[in-house]
């Protein structure tokens, strides 16, 4: 523990800018793989343990493409919409076959899906990491702020997620299909009274979650290195984001995921070797005081 | 002797029960009726703690159990079925009651013995003949007929031996030769058992039937009570809530 | 459903058991035998005693591993920093783990389904996180190594792989005649009741709380036993056995073995480490095969292999008792409507 | 029988290994071991799957070859060695289990342990209990065989020991560090047994070197961390002149992707013990210039035709390079096999006997010379030497060799001061 190194940190604006915008970029990667966790959990009631795995499986194909294009962008797009495609599947194909099980057998479908994954980009791809490699349009000097470093490849990413974030947020709270998945979260029988068919709602939410989770894994592959079994410390962290902010919202994991970004970058400096065990903690101490979520609804 | 004194809750800013006094007397046999969210439910919810009131006092011979659990009013003997009922699906209809059994008498707990505890099975068989379930104690719970299903739930609130016993719509969901079989059975235990008993009903036939004691609750408040007969004739009572059904039940 | 066991003849099956066990290394002399059944007997206590939760009780727990690591690292710390006998250790680690649970447990058994499964989580994570810290005195990731010394007692040497055998093998069959004993008891039907429907269990003066919490606490101190019998055969502790992966494994027994039938955690850890020991040695692909393996089950059976023999039992019974008693209700149903009439 | 190792394990083993299934399914007992007369049984544990993958990947490949080799030359009288490897997944009970699977019931006369070093010393309680001859090819940490209560007469090491590199990385960067005025040091070393032994390590022997060195400030990033931004703003924050990592493999690239867009070895003197390796040096895209690195593998180092002859050639049988698992496994594998044919047995006592002390040809030797060391039955005299990185292939044109007359001396008064002798 260094608390006195926290303390200068946290009063030197240098510092405070520098760890916060590296909280906030952990932070908002986190968030794509967790909305999409979060999401799934909220309508669908499913733990999707798999989701790690979309993420991976999102930057492998984003690798691929990069290779085949070159070009960053459609990395990105290849990444989100591969896994979109990957997501509906999973769903229809495995999900869906054990919607009224209990959750341990959905859980289990989940983790045999890893199990797989990581065989399937072992044999794909090789056993070996691969490096993406900086795309040249952000091989550039950090901008210094206010004597805070921040990378321009960062603050790109920031602000590609902070609009993401808040398309997604659109999209929940101001569309005709936000009303329809939120009722859904709710009350399926309800929707499916509409006459809205479930199955198609279900699958959406597979493919929204997966594009999230493969739009994450193309964003963050130029500077992750890519092996098979890359998704599992990201699955745990989403789950605890999930918890912190309340499953199934929206707003709950954008928050949770920043929070946990800032635990980790101003705890590597006060906690340097127990950041992970703070987050456990945070978790905790969330699900004792208020077990649905800063952001959930009080569950019945 | 069940008390009730300014009972009263909200949620949300509405409120569901207000400022309601009644009194049940000891063994008699009383219904609660009133239109769809007049609060009958949340009314039998707390009085069996499963809300806790805002204010009020519910006094149990005498002493106030507002604000207790539901296991511990329970145990001063206040037994509960529900609307829908709650059974343990997986359990046959023997193993069920005897569950209820041990439990009320504080062997729920035991782990140096074997189930069942062959000293309560004639408490759990007097309770299923009493519901007239002996013949389908084998029966694993979910799947019995939905009729069989609330008299289970029913059976495992009288083997409490309840001073007070609240049934929640016994005869919900029910076609009207069950229903009078339902009703029988209820009213055949109360005679043995002699217990007060409060139950929600909607078919007017039935409450005008057995019914000693008629309360009418309305947006959460006592719109009247009285006997059937009063009740009939209460002209609130009628303008208020009965209107056509009295009418057509008259015609 | 029939005639259900007593103590005794639970024990004479236990005996006979155990003896079997006790024969079988002198018809399979091979070590590898002997090993596999001391990691199965560790793993099988592991899950059936999460299964008095998961099966019993209806508790999700994903922590349940917390217990395995706790019983595996205190046992293996006391018998290597203090000159105890290894029954005492035993009983050391059994009060701690007894001690934790009724820590965790009052925090967690409150709270509903997912929200307790997250929770126990946690308080599992924060345990791995300790020991990966906390170098000086768990080893940290290395694990602890070294080994444990085994003293001799009661004539049992348990540096001997066949005592550790006998040993091991009698404290599963020990362990799950208790477990068994606890699930037919007044207790076991009290936790069936919970689990079957929580919302009623309150209105039959059950104090849910209460009940949940000794369920947990008699689940931690089982899943203890498991983890000492697994320092003993490692000689030693690593933190994958506190990792969530270890109740992943649990769960994963209790999943393909059968959750509703008392030995089918049991079934699912001979499964599951069969699966996993002739699958690592045939193929290097072993994610594709296990996990095929495993969706194959879950979406083909979608539950438990014990339990899918066990329903169709219980259904055809059930099927038989209402017809006959529909024949019962049809011969006496018209006096009971003429009385209520 | 990693994935891409085709020819480690043919189709022949493989079709062999269906068969051995069939009988088992048969027999409904995969436990019996049955007496065997023909082959020498090698068992490799290693890590096959998650991130470790390329840990098994290039460790199969590294003693296949020299198995090989040794089987067509005729094996021991026509008794050829059949190499069966199997996948711990990185957990180091399973590579336990796998050892003793290996030796209880394959039957196995040799045991290769290529996993991590956690695995390692769980590895070297089955060597111990068991009596088979066991080989560590990737561990490390120093203890495993400087520790005489841990080290055991039936099993060697045949790879680099943290010691080792921690003296020659110490004592290159004490020379860099008194040319470029370097004082003020950080460590970034992930948080777990190798990453903190050579951590410590490393700043002892550059503080034993170089008086003036100060360490200012550590980081700890976890084993497999995907992304290290906040121990990378925790040092641009302590503005170090100077920083050590051990940071390997994935890791390390994801670290050189992460250093670089915060322009950070432009600031700062890195130390990276593990970039002078093939797996790094040609996945990693944009490889900075001016990283001082260790020598891991390079074909360049020792500078010998022997070396890039047998770099050459694995090139075109495996279709990648090699790496310093590679060689580690086929020096460790290489030992065996001479070792046999010195003792004409596979008697472990025998062999053991025989390795203790042994000296052989090998292109990554110090003058084409490796030594197993009697007193501790661990590798000496390898290359090693520490260099500056350039962006393309030689990736290392200036490997200084460090004398192992140092590493020798200094490593004695460690073992002292560890109280090992």
């Amino acid at each position: 523990m260094d608390l006195s190194a926290l303390g200068s940190c946290l009063i030197s604006p240098s510092c405070v800018i520098t760890q916060s915008t590296s909280g906030l970029i952990i932070g908002l990667l986190l968030f794509l793989v967790a909305a999409g966790v979060s999401l799934i959990f909220g309508v669908l009631k499913v733990v999707n343990f798999a989701h790690g795995a979309f993420y991976m499986l999102g930057a492998y194909f984003a690798y691929s493409a990069y290779q085949l294009s070159g070009s960053y962008l459609i990395a990105v797009l290849a990444g989100g919409i591969g896994v979109a495609i990957f997501g509906v599947l999973f769903e229809r194909l495995l999900i869906s076959r054990v919607y009224g099980s209990p959750v341990l057998m959905q859980i289990l479908v989940c983790y045999a899906m890893i199990l797989i994954l990581d065989d399937v980009v072992k044999i794909i791809w090789g056993a070996d990491f691969l490096s993406f490699g900086m795309p040249p349009a952000f091989q550039q000097l950090p901008i210094l702020f206010a004597g805070g470093v921040v990378p321009v490849f960062y603050l790109f990413l920031i602000v590609i997620t902070l609009i993401i974030a808040a398309l997604l947020g659109l999209l929940i709270t101001k569309t005709r299909y936000g009303k329809i998945v939120r009722a859904a979260a709710v009350n399926p029988s309800m929707v499916s009274a509409l006459g809205i068919n479930t199955g198609v709602v279900y699958a959406s939410v597979f493919m929204l979650g997966g594009l999230l989770a493969g739009l994450a894994g193309g964003l963050a592959a130029p500077v992750r290195s890519l092996t098979a079994g890359m998704g599992t410390s990201i699955i745990i962290e989403s789950f605890i984001v999930t918890v912190i902010g309340g499953m199934g919202s929206v707003a709950g994991a954008l928050v949770g995921s920043i929070l946990i970004g800032l635990v980790r970058s101003f705890g590597s400096i006060g906690f340097p070797l127990f950041t992970e065990g703070l987050m456990f903690v945070m978790m905790a101490v969330v699900l004792v005081l208020k077990p649905s979520g800063l952001f959930g609804k009080e569950g019945r | 002797m069940l008390t009730i004194e300014n009972l009263s809750k909200s949620f949300g800013g509405v409120a569901a029960t207000n400022d309601v006094s009644l009194h049940f007397p000891k063994g008699s046999l009383s219904a609660v009726i009133g239109p769809n969210g007049a609060g009958k439910t949340t009314f039998f919810n707390l009085i069996t703690g499963a809300f806790r009131p805002d204010k009020g006092r519910i006094l149990l011979d005498g002493t106030d159990i507002a604000g207790l659990s539901p296991p511990e009013i329970v145990r001063r003997g206040i037994g509960r079925a529900f609307q829908i009922a709650r059974i343990f699906p997986t359990l046959t209809v023997h193993d069920a009651i005897l569950g209820a059994v041990q439990a009320h008498r504080h062997q729920h707990t035991v782990i140096g013995r074997r189930f069942p505890l062959p000293e309560l099975e004639d408490r759990a068989a007097h309770v299923m003949q009493l519901a007239g379930l002996t013949s389908k104690a084998k029966i694993v719970s979910r799947n019995l007929s939905h009729g069989d299903q609330k008299l289970l739930d029913i059976a495992l609130a009288l083997v409490l031996e309840p001073q007070v016993l609240l049934l929640d719509e016994p005869t919900a969901g029910m076609g009207p030769e069950e229903r009078w079989a339902m009703i029988d059975t209820v009213h055949r235990m109360w005679e043995l058992e002699r217990m007060t008993l409060i139950f929600i009903e909607h078919d007017m036939s039935i409450v005008f039937k057995i019914a000693q004691s008629v309360k009418v609750l309305s947006y959460g408040r006592v719109l009247a009570e009285g006997t059937p007969d009063e009740i009939r004739r209460h002209p609130e009572v009628i303008k208020a809530y009965l209107g056509d059904e009295f009418e057509a039940a008259h015609a | 459903m029939s005639a259900r066991s007593s103590l005794l003849r639970d024990s004479l099956i236990a005996i006979a058991a155990f003896l079997v066990l006790a024969a079988l290394p002198y018809i399979f002399p091979s070590k590898g035998f002997t090993d596999f059944v001391v990691r199965l007997a560790a793993f099988g206590i592991f899950a059936t005693s999460l299964n008095l939760l998961v099966g019993y009780s209806g508790m999700e727990s994903f922590g349940h591993g917390l217990y395995f690591g706790l019983g595996c690292y205190t046992f293996a710390l006391i018998m290597q920093n203090f000159a105890v006998s290894i029954p005492v250790a035993f009983l050391l680690t059994i009060f701690l783990s007894i001690l934790v649970a009724v820590v965790v447990g009052s925090i967690c058994v409150n709270l509903s389904e997912i929200y307790f499964a997250f929770l126990t989580l946690a308080f599992q994570m924060l345990l791995h996180s300790l020991i990966i810290a906390w170098t000086p005195i768990t080893g940290g990731d290395q694990g602890l190594t070294g080994g444990i010394p085994r003293p001799p007692f009661l004539g049992i040497r348990l540096d001997n792989y066949y005592h550790l055998y006998l040993f091991s093998s009698g404290l599963l069959v020990v362990c799950l005649l208790a477990m068994h004993h606890i699930v037919q008891s007044p207790f076991g039907y009290t936790l069936r009741m919970i689990r079957d429907n929580v919302s009623r269990a309150p209105f039959l003066g059950i104090n849910v709380f209460r009940v949940r919490l000794m369920a947990y606490v008699i689940a931690g101190a089982f899943g203890a036993v498991g983890g000492i019998v697994m320092s003993l055969f490692v000689s030693g502790a690593f933190p994958d056995f506190a990792y969530w992966t270890i109740s992943g494994e649990a769960i994963f027994m209790i999943m393909l073995g059968g959750l509703t039938v008392f030995l089918g955690p049991l079934v699912g850890a001979v499964m599951l480490l069969l699966l996993n020991d002739v699958v690592t040695k045939l193929t290097s692909h072993y994610g594709i095969v296990l996990g095929g393996i495993i969706l194959l089950f879950a979406l083909g059976l979608r539950k438990g292999v014990l339990d899918f023999v066990a329903d169709m039992w219980r259904d055809r019974r059930q099927a038989t008792l209402s017809a006959e008693n529909r024949s019962e209700v049809a011969a006496s149903a018209k006096p009971a409507v003429a009385a209520g009439e | 029988m990693t994935s891409r190792n085709r020819h480690a394990v043919g189709r022949r083993s493989v079709l062999k290994g269906a068969g051995a299934a069939a009988a088992t399914a048969i027999a409904g007992f995969p436990f019996i071991s049955r007496a065997q007369n023909k082959p020498i049984k090698a068992g490799m544990v290693t890590i096959g799957s998650g991130r470790g993958a390329m840990v098994g990947s290039a460790s199969s490949k590294g003693a296949s070859w020299e198995i090989e080799k040794f089987n067509a030359a005729g094996g021991l009288n026509g008794r050829p060695i059949e190499l069966i490897v199997r996948d711990s997944k990185g957990k180091p009970e399973e590579s336990a289990r796998i050892a003793r699977e290996f030796v209880n019931s394959d039957g196995v006369d040799i045991l290769f342990d290529a996993d991590s070093s956690a695995a390692a010393f769980a590895i070297q309680e089955v060597a111990k209990e068991t009596g088979v001859l066991t080989v560590h090819m990737n561990s490390e940490t120093s203890s495993l065989t400087a520790d005489p209560k841990i080290r055991s007469w039936n099993a060697f090491r045949s790879a680099r020991q943290g010691i080792h590199d921690s003296i020659a990385g110490g004592s290159y960067a004490a020379e860099v560090s008194k040319t470029k005025g370097l004082k003020t040091w950080m460590g970034c070393s992930p948080d777990y047994a190798y990453g903190r032994d050579s951590n410590k390590l490393f700043f002892e022997y550059l503080k034993h070197f170089h008086k003036d060195a100060e360490v200012i400030g550590e980081s700890w990033p976890k084993l497999f961390q995907p992304d290290y931004t906040e121990q990378l703003t925790k040092i641009l924050q302590t503005k170090p002149q100077a920083v050590y990592t051990c940071l390997w493999g994935g890791d390390l690239t994801a670290f050189i992707d992460q250093s670089n867009i915060y322009n950070l070895f432009a600031q700062i003197q890195v130390f990276a013990i593990n970039i002078a390796d093939y797996s790094i040096l040609t996945a990693v895209k944009n490889l900075p210039k001016g990283i001082h690195s260790g020598s891991r593998y390079l074909s360049t180092f020792p500078a010998t035709k022997e070396n890039a002859d047998w770099a050459a050639e694995y090139r075109k049988k495996f279709n990648e390079h090699p790496v310093n698992w590679s060689w580690e496994n086929a020096s460790g594998a290489k030992f065996v096999t001479e070792a046999i044919k010195k003792t004409n047995s596979v008697d472990p006592k025998k062999l053991a006997e025989a390795m203790s002390g042994m000296t052989i040809d090998s292109p990554f030797g110090v003058g084409g010379k490796l030594t197993l060391r009697a007193e501790d039955n661990t590798l000496v005299n390898y290359a090693t030497g520490w260099g500056e990185t350039i962006q393309k292939d030689p990736y290392v044109p200036d490997v200084k060799a460090v004398d192992w007359k140092v590493i020798l001396e200094l490593e004695h008064e460690w073992k002292k001061a560890n109280k090992y002798i």
